[in-house]
């Protein structure tokens, strides 16, 4: 392998690659062959950095140099001070929000300083499409211990003994449900990946998968041998493009390697790996639905007992872990059960990814050990509120996970806690929420989520979503009364003890914590007609500050011209008035205002 | 090519150990080559390929060759620094190929510091 | 227009099952038919001698009908087919002797086809009676009667 | 066997049984909705909630597919329960306000009306999926399916059109808790399951009341099973384990001396006779499917009833639908104008309307047939001497609203009438079974120009055929009524009987003259009876008068005239031709 001076580590994670990534690269590319460094500068695409809200970004080795926000027009002044010259830039370097000095390295910013990455330890490290570059990290290494030193009872054992648990959401204890399906007894058996991952705004298992396919196909074929599994699924939804492309890349290169197929290591032992696209459903994330999808059928959940560990793909028993359990596997195999089970809480061991989003500075994917409370996340890693707003909730576990309020931000983050505070761990989605957020319109809004994506199977979620997002949209509008609160609750409670899947049984989630945390909001929608984060339009109103008008804007007129019902009068020069018989409260005057003389209230 | 076994693997890391190196940040040795503007009309883009060269040909792994703008003693351009694991770092000044490859050998590879090209033992870092 | 009063004498040998049962129904269903065709009743078309075809030239007939079963229906299983060998050989052979071959015909006739039976006769008589008598002594036919 | 507490009892029941079936075992109601024993739990109505209590937590699970664990404690009817159970029928109450079942289990709960919005007062789907299943898992079929999600959910064919594949069955209607699901005949006819039997019918029935043996039978052309390989839910429900699919046919070969064939007849198919709107018109039906009707153990249980229930108020039987019809069957069908007036009887017995005959003539001619002629003219049925022309429900005048009017030409008063009548009755002309072809190719017979089979000789031997051996008895030899039939079965029996155990033999034979046969073999080879055989000390061919038919085959092979055949000797038959000619 030809030596090179320096590597400039390109994400070509979805995010950055939306942000114009590949042009980012290929500019950087052609620079460096204009200045003849192309035997010493080499430019290495990875896969997701996990801080996706500054992409483009570049990290260059070895300084460990971080470059974020890149347009293909700071590259030849990059390429010329940094890699000619050395000077690295500090223009393009990240900034942190309170701080007026930019923070040249990696390992230094807030966002990565806190990290600990187990399930992420090789992103924006290798080249995702190369299997050399994991293997020369230590890649396929828990593979060789685990086939060639183990037996299936002992890879279970050790996999138990790291109290890993399912992070797919219910953190059901990985190593029992392996257990479980190696005793079934058909001969038989099927282990799945559930790559389908939909929670909006979550993409952790798609920046694994991005970044590091080869440590998702290490996880299953351990996880094969200690099942005893022939055939793997992993079940990807066709939103994921890229992911989709570089898994196959990683299968065909394990493939020609010799670690998928027949007898692999010579140890008699074969197992292959079988790639399904899915048509992104979100329920499809349920696991029954995701082997009913598999078998052809309608992505539809299905009655549970059976379990999918006794009777599972086709009938026969079937595992199925999320993408970041996979990618677990391998180093908990090679670095053994104590040192994994040494990280995280008493029952929650371990890291979490979580995809940071929301009202954060630092938007992106960050992972943490589990217990980690929520306040280092949001004011650590996360660098606080933007514009120095206050935090109010955080809402956790995807668009069926609960919202916590700012009063629990000490909460350790860990699966009991969660669930004790009404929310959950769900996938790992995490949106952060300031005090401009309105929590009716936030419950409304992820239930027009659930109430979408229900497959419609069952009544309570079919039927029991649809009424609740009809009353919180009621209520939203100005038009709820008390009784609605408590039908709310009331059919909230009954849609989540009786569903069928973890869709209907959760989605209530934000309605029922929005309303334990935040009730005084419910009630001044419904008795006060007002919303106090002045989100809801429709209880707005909108009058405009007739000094301020005239002062100010000098009776400018835009906001007469943008109103759509022509609800405002006024002449040049002089105060303008909005009939508030007229309006429709669409807020347009308020937008296009620039003197700010429209008042909300 | 045939399947691999769990010893190609070992080898396989081996091979591809000086790219994560780099990106470890993690190396035995740091050799920054000054390439201001004064350090390029010196004939620093030289020195830097002669070193690239040694460190291709000698297929060392954990040597990392990095770059740094003007040191501020233009005069003595092309210069560079060697920088030991837990050791103060060395400039090296008025270089040739010649030179450099000799620093190489002996610094670099073997440790001892080349005195007669030297300009002194100072603590400054590269950044 | 001449009116032509020839009445031909014609032989039929009508197989006992099928045609001699669709004469008999065409008889009793009160069709008519031209006489001029007298039924010689054998078991089996299949049972028609050669030798009783060219007697009946010899002796004056203007024409010979073989009557049988439908192909497949015989009540022997297969006479119907013995017949229809020997039917064209015979052609072959009056064709030799100066007989228009017009003059032998075989025909199908099962026993619920009395309508065909007459129909079948009927054509088979003006046929003849176009032909004109048949003369196997240089214009001199030999009359019996 | 497992121990588990059910509302406080303690019970032992066996292993793998889920609640649900445990509860019923135990007389404890648990409603339902998507529930059905004979398919797979689905879990979708969440009706059939139970409360399970553990240690720590109590969970509300579905009964129908949640099996007892030992020690649970269950509650059907704990408060927890019951709410959710009135919040999901509330929903459905919403969903499906139209569904009677639904009503009814509100109702039971106490609930008048639901909180929720009703976007379509009509809907009666309650998306319960049973036809879905059925269609899917039972039938095999794979014709209805779902389409969209959540709240938009519904059920469909593929791209909401029509499907080939449907094999029109009816299970999805079947199997619907709601009556969402109708099935429709192709003439836009709603079949009611009430009336299978006089339409298409089920696939596993008695065949008829009085059949031997008594016992039901899978139609083949009508069972799911053989048109989709699934299925098989009688074998499933039937207790003793009689069904098996897998059984076929057997053909059994029986060596018999004789045969009476009695194949019967068919009737007309009056569907192509549109001016008689059969099959296009309701409440015109045959004489056969009135027969039926009246019949006690028929579908209304002997009550002469119109397709809605109505009583009819005026009756027309149609004597000649295709009898005497130079279009259809000129023949006359024999039986009808007794028949006809038998259920002009029966309709006077019954219920209290009109009775119109039409008819061409009255043929009552057997012994006291005349007598029940004029008993029907007293009784007051009314004789119409013309031939129908039309049924038609196109009314000219009020009387005639919602009315099927017979129109026809009246000869004895020579003009056109119009009776408006509730119900109308065919008396289709009898005919000869499609299948009699094959039957007479079987067993060598001929038929008569009209399709029946033909006798051996009208009046000499009306049971006898031209087969040896076999007989007729019935309407396959002619139209027939009742004492005819029974009368030429007795005959045809009396037939068989009296054959003995002499076998008659053909007078007609061939046989070999010994003294001129040289013994070439090829009368051996012309043989379709294998009745010749050469005899080898003799060095001539020989043969057996028992097997000889009597063709002559061999006669008109023979080339030196050694064969010959008595009766039609080839001396006899040229004495004939030269008879002929003379």
């Amino acid at each position: 392998m030809k030596p090179y001076r320096a590597e400039l580590m390109v994400c070509a994670g979805t995010g950055c690659v939306s942000n114009g990534a590949f042009q980012v690269k290929d500019a950087l590319e052609n620079e460096i062959k204009e200045r003849g460094l192309e035997n010493e500068v080499r430019v290495v695409t990875t896969g997701c950095n996990g801080f996706c809200g500054v992409g483009p970004l570049l990290v260059v080795h070895p300084d460990g140099i971080f470059y974020q926000l890149l347009t293909t027009k700071d590259i030849p002044y990059l390429v010329e001070e940094h890699f000619l010259k050395g000077r690295p830039v500090q223009r393009l370097m990240y900034t942190p929000p309170e701080d007026k000095l930019p923070v040249p390295k990696m390992s230094e910013i807030e966002f990565f300083k806190h990290q600990m990455l187990i399930a992420l330890r090789n992103r924006g490290i290798i080249d995702p499409e190369n299997i050399e570059e994991y293997i020369a990290r230590d890649g396929y290494t828990g593979l060789a211990k685990a086939l060639n030193g183990m037996t299936p009872e002992e890879i279970i054992q050790t996999v138990k003994d790291s109290k890993l648990r399912g992070r797919g959401g219910a953190g059901f204890q990985t190593g029992v449900k392996w257990e479980l399906t190696r005793k079934a007894k058909e001969k038989t058996k099927y282990i799945v990946c559930n790559a389908d991952e939909g929670d909006p705004g979550a993409y952790m298992d798609r920046s694994i998968l991005e970044s590091d396919p080869h440590s998702i196909l290490e996880g299953m074929i351990i996880g094969a041998r200690a099942i005893g599994a022939q055939q793997g699924f992993i079940y990807i939804r066709h939103e994921y493009p890229l992911a989709m492309k570089r898994l196959l890349i990683a299968i065909d290169q394990a493939k020609e390697y010799g670690l998928l197929g027949d007898n692999i290591f010579d140890t008699g032992f074969s197992f292959d790996i079988q790639v399904h696209r899915g048509a992104g459903a979100f329920v499809c994330g349920e696991e029954t639905a995701l082997l009913s999808a598999l078998e052809g059928q309608r992505g539809e959940p299905r009655p549970r007992p059976p379990y999918p560990v006794e009777h599972g793909l086709s009938g026969y028993p079937t595992n199925i872990n999320n993408v970041e359990t996979w990618a677990n596997i391998p180093v908990i195999i090679s670095r053994g059960a104590k040192w994994y089970a040494e990280i995280g809480t008493e029952n929650s061991k371990g890291t979490k990814v979580f995809s940071l989003v929301g009202k954060i500075n630092n938007t992106g994917l960050v992972e943490v050990p589990m217990g980690i409370k929520l306040r280092d996340i949001i004011y650590g890693i996360g660098g606080g509120i933007p514009d120095g707003k206050k935090f109010k909730a955080v809402q956790t576990g995807g668009p069926s996970g609960g919202c916590i309020p700012d009063s629990l931000i000490d909460l350790p983050i860990d699966y009991e806690s969660l669930k004790e505070a009404g929310s959950m761990m769900g996938s790992g989605g995490m949106v952060v929420m300031d005090e401009d957020t309105c929590m009716v319109d936030v419950a409304r809004y992820f239930l027009t989520f659930t109430c979408d994506e229900s497959c419609g199977k069952c009544s309570p979620c079919r039927d029991g979503t649809k009424y609740l997002l009809d009353i919180l949209t009621r209520i939203t509008e100005g038009k709820g009364n008390m009784e609605d609160l408590d039908l709310l609750e009331g059919l909230s409670k009954v849609v989540k003890e009786t569903a069928l899947c973890g869709l209907g049984q959760t989605a209530p989630n934000p309605i029922l914590t929005t309303m334990k945390y935040f009730r005084d909001e419910y009630e001044s929608h419904i008795k006060d007609k007002k919303c106090p984060a002045k989100v809801c339009r429709q209880l707005n109103i909108y009058t405009i500050d007739e000094e301020r008008c005239v002062t100010e804007g000098h009776g400018c007129g835009v906001c007469m011209r943008e109103c759509p019902e022509k609800a405002i009068t006024g002449e040049k020069k002089k105060a303008h008035k909005i009939n508030q018989e007229i309006c429709v409260k669409c807020g347009a005057c308020y937008d296009v205002c620039r003197f700010g003389a429209v008042i909300v209230e | 090519m045939p399947k691999i076994t769990p010893k190609d693997l070992a080898r396989i890391r081996e091979k591809s150990r000086q790219s994560t190196t780099l990106r470890e940040g993690a190396g035995r040795a740091k050799v920054t080559v000054h390439m201001g503007t004064c350090g390029i009309a010196a004939g620093a883009r030289d020195i830097m390929s002669a070193l690239m060269k040694e460190v291709e040909s000698r297929d060392v792994k954990d040597v990392l060759v990095t770059t740094s703008g003007c040191a501020g003693l233009c005069s003595r351009e092309p210069m560079i620094t060697v920088e030991l694991l837990d050791q103060p770092p060395i400039k090296y000044v008025d270089l040739t190929k010649e030179k450099m490859q000799k620093i190489f050998e002996d610094h670099v590879m073997n440790g001892n510091i080349v005195n007669e090209y030297a300009l002194a033992v100072g603590s400054e870092r590269a950044h | 227009m001449e009116t032509n009063t020839f009445e031909p004498k014609i032989v039929g040998f009508l197989c006992r099952w099928c045609t001699y049962q669709g004469a008999d129904l065409a008889g009793t269903s009160r069709m008519e038919y031209p006489p001029n065709l007298i039924p010689v009743r054998v078991m089996c078309s299949g049972r028609v001698d050669p030798s009783f075809v060219m007697q009946a030239y010899s002796e004056g007939a203007d024409a010979v009908v073989i009557f049988g079963c439908h192909l497949g229906d015989c009540h022997y299983q297969e006479g119907n087919y013995k017949a229809m060998r020997r039917y064209h050989l015979l052609k072959k052979m009056i064709e030799e002797l100066g007989i228009e071959p017009q003059r032998l015909q075989l025909e199908w006739v099962s026993a619920s086809e009395g309508e065909r039976y007459q129909k079948e006769v009927s054509r088979i008589f003006s046929e003849v009676r176009e032909l004109g008598p048949l003369d196997l002594n240089n214009g001199k036919a030999q009359s019996n009667g | 066997m497992i121990n588990i507490t059910l509302n406080g009892k303690k019970l032992s029941v066996e292993e793998g049984m889920t609640i649900l079936q445990v509860a019923q075992q135990e007389r404890i109601d648990i409603p339902t909705l998507c529930y059905h024993p004979l398919l797979e739990p689905y879990a979708a109505c969440r009706m059939c909630v139970v409360e399970v209590k553990g240690d720590s937590k109590s969970e509300l699970k579905t009964s129908c597919n949640t099996k007892v664990q030992e020690g649970m404690v269950i509650e059907t009817d704990s408060e927890r329960t019951l709410n959710a159970r009135r919040l999901n029928i509330e929903l459905l109450m919403a969903r499906a306000p139209a569904a009677k079942v639904i009503q009814e289990m509100a109702a039971q709960m106490g609930i008048e009306k639901t909180p929720f919005p009703i976007e379509n007062p009509e809907a009666k789907c309650i998306l319960c999926g049973m036809c879905v299943r059925v269609c899917e898992d039972v039938v095999g079929a794979h014709v209805l399916t779902f389409e969209e999600r959540g709240f938009e959910r519904k059920v469909t064919t593929a791209f909401n059109m029509p499907s080939e594949k449907c094999i029109e069955c009816g299970a999805c209607a079947y199997f619907c808790p709601t009556e969402a699901i109708r099935v429709e005949d192709f003439r836009g006819r709603e079949v009611l399951h009430s009336e299978l039997t006089l339409g298409p019918t089920t696939a596993i029935r008695i065949p008829f009341m009085q059949s031997t043996p008594n016992v039901p039978f899978i139609d083949k052309d009508n069972c799911i099973h053989f048109k989709t390989d699934k299925c098989k839910l009688c074998e499933m429900v039937c207790e003793p384990e009689a069904i098996n699919h897998d059984v076929e046919d057997t053909f059994k070969e029986i060596e018999v001396g004789s045969a009476v064939l009695a194949t019967g007849y068919e009737l007309l198919d009056c569907s192509n006779m549109p001016q008689y709107g059969y099959g296009r018109l309701d409440n015109v039906i045959t004489s056969l499917e009135f027969e039926h009707l009246c019949h006690a153990s028929g579908p209304t249980g002997g009550k002469i009833l119109l397709k809605d229930g109505r009583e009819p108020k005026g009756v027309a039987i149609l004597h000649c639908i295709g009898s005497r019809d130079e279009n259809y069957m000129k023949y006359c069908s024999r039986v009808c104008c007794m028949y006809a007036m038998k259920m002009a009887h029966l309709v006077h017995e019954k219920v209290d309307a009109e009775v119109y005959e039409f008819y061409i003539d009255i043929r009552a001619f057997g012994k006291g047939y005349e007598e029940f002629y004029n008993r029907m003219q007293k009784e007051g049925t009314h004789f119409i001497r013309g031939k129908a022309a039309e049924v038609t429900n196109a009314a000219l005048i009020p009387e005639e609203e919602n009315k099927l009017i017979v129109r026809a030409e009246d000869t004895t008063v020579n003009m056109i009438r119009r009776i408006p009548v509730d119900l109308v009755i065919l008396c289709p002309a009898i005919v000869a079974r499609k299948d009699s072809e094959k039957i007479m190719k079987l067993f060598g017979l001929c038929s008569t120009p009209d399709g029946f089979f033909k006798e051996q000789h009208p009046k000499l031997g009306p049971v006898s055929t031209d087969a040896d051996g076999i007989f007729l008895a019935g309407a396959c030899q002619g139209p027939k009524d009742i004492p005819d039939t029974v009368a030429q079965g007795a005959g045809a029996a009396g037939a068989v009987m009296s054959l003995g155990d002499e076998v008659a033999i053909e007078p007609i034979f061939s046989a070999i003259d010994e003294e001129i046969c040289v013994g070439c073999k090829i009368c051996i080879g012309v043989c379709p009876y294998d009745a010749i055989s050469y005899v080898e000390d003799k060095k001539i061919s020989s043969i057996e008068e028992t097997l000889c038919k009597g063709c002559g085959a061999c006669v008109a092979a023979c080339p030196s005239g050694a064969a010959d055949q008595n009766c039609f000797t080839n001396s006899q038959i040229e004495a004939e031709v030269s008879g002929a000619l003379f």
